[in-house]
């Protein structure tokens, strides 16, 4: 399983903060796990400046993901 | 190295008293920078701020941060203190201290620590003003340049200069 | 503007809770150099630290830095705390406080200061170690490039390289 | 007259914080007030690295000093 978190106005606008994905034959990019949490929720993000964080850590979205991660999805941050 | 992440307020002086004296023995001063909740944007008067973290890489982002500023500069240590929740105008957000031996390696790092922190560290402010609540954001493209000749989040793009 | 120049110990939040609001409405956050009195020197524990000043210049000096670091920068309002007289290690010395809409500007303007200070205020520190007591001094010559090639100040020429 | 005061490790030199000067006919500079400091009180002070200050404001050494001026030598500063 590839464990999906949204957070902030991603969050919001996919309407849950967790989901769970099943892992694909052969491995996956982060920007392929995001095609497949917008086909389970039916929500368009690609066109959203996002950012992507695996197991805690900045990733680009070319980043590599596997079986039982956890990937995050939001929006720039704006803390401080 | 201290990090916390709270819902609680704090008090700057009282975490910095609080600090372990053996860490910072030697220490000839100290730079702080207070981040608090401003009682206007640019659009509207705000009446509160909500703050959504990430638990767990939060934490994580601001020790890798609080190491890089220890390895960059020759500081003795450093502590950040991030609020998160629902939060009130003129309320502490964020404090970053910074203890060295002389002050120009204090200032970089502590200087270093904010602007890193803001870029990296999972947090999101929302304010919330008499016309609704919306997400602060800080889009890149904006950032880079104006409002042209590039693609912006479609979410709520609110007030985007502001909180630099 | 806030100057003090006193004798008796100042908690640095505590000044700065105390701040005047309407002066610093808007502020987005806040930079602080504290400064302390160390426990060691180069050459010996520090058992004690005397502070003489200028009354009367000092307050003038730093109502004018105070008053140029206003011009220079984007800031709302400055803050600065100095103390004389008999001080003991990690004892506060000094403090400057700046408040402004954006971090880079009371970053900018905290560090123009306590440089501005420590070069234009009156005071004189005077170290207090077992061997005696000692004048702190800041040769310009040795800050320039060593022991060599100038003239220096033929009074008790003690470490020098210490304060900066 | 003139007020000259002394600061620091030069106030501890001169064994005085404090003397008083004639002004002497047709104005002065500082570096003759410093002179004129040094006959009075027996105390050579040209060779310290010394900062000068003529009513509350620092002063060039070339600095002009009239009847009724404050002039203070002092060290240079280690405040802060």
């Amino acid at each position: 399983m590839i464990y999906v978190k949204f957070f902030a106005s991603v969050r919001e606008r996919v309407g849950v903060g967790e989901i769970s994905l099943l892992m694909p034959e052969g491995g996956v990019t982060v920007e392929e796990v995001l095609s497949l949490a917008e086909d389970e929720t039916g929500v368009l993000l690609q066109d959203a400046h996002l950012l992507a964080a695996v197991n805690l850590q900045h990733v680009p979205f070319s980043g590599v993901v596997h079986d039982g991660d956890e990937v995050a999805f939001f929006p720039p941050v704006t803390g401080g | 190295m201290i990090i916390k992440v709270q819902q609680e307020d704090f008090e700057p002086m009282a975490e910095m008293a609080a600090y372990p004296v053996d860490a910072i023995a030697g220490a000839g001063g100290s730079v702080t920078f207070t981040g608090t909740v401003r009682d206007y944007s640019e659009a509207a008067d705000i009446l509160a701020m909500e703050i959504e973290h990430y638990p767990g890489m939060t934490e994580r982002e601001l020790e890798r941060i609080s190491a890089e500023a220890a390895r960059r500069y020759d500081i003795l240590d450093s502590l950040i203190v991030h609020r998160y929740g629902h939060l009130a105008p003129q309320d502490n957000i964020v404090m970053v201290a910074v203890w060295s031996r002389h002050r120009a390696a204090a200032f970089d790092a502590c200087r270093f620590l904010i602007d890193l922190l803001k870029t990296s560290a999972p947090f999101w402010k929302k304010e919330v003003t008499l016309a609704g609540a919306r997400w602060v954001t800080d889009c890149p493209g904006c950032r880079a340049g104006g409002r042209e000749g590039h693609t912006h989040a479609p979410y709520t793009h609110y007030s985007h200069t502001q909180l630099k």
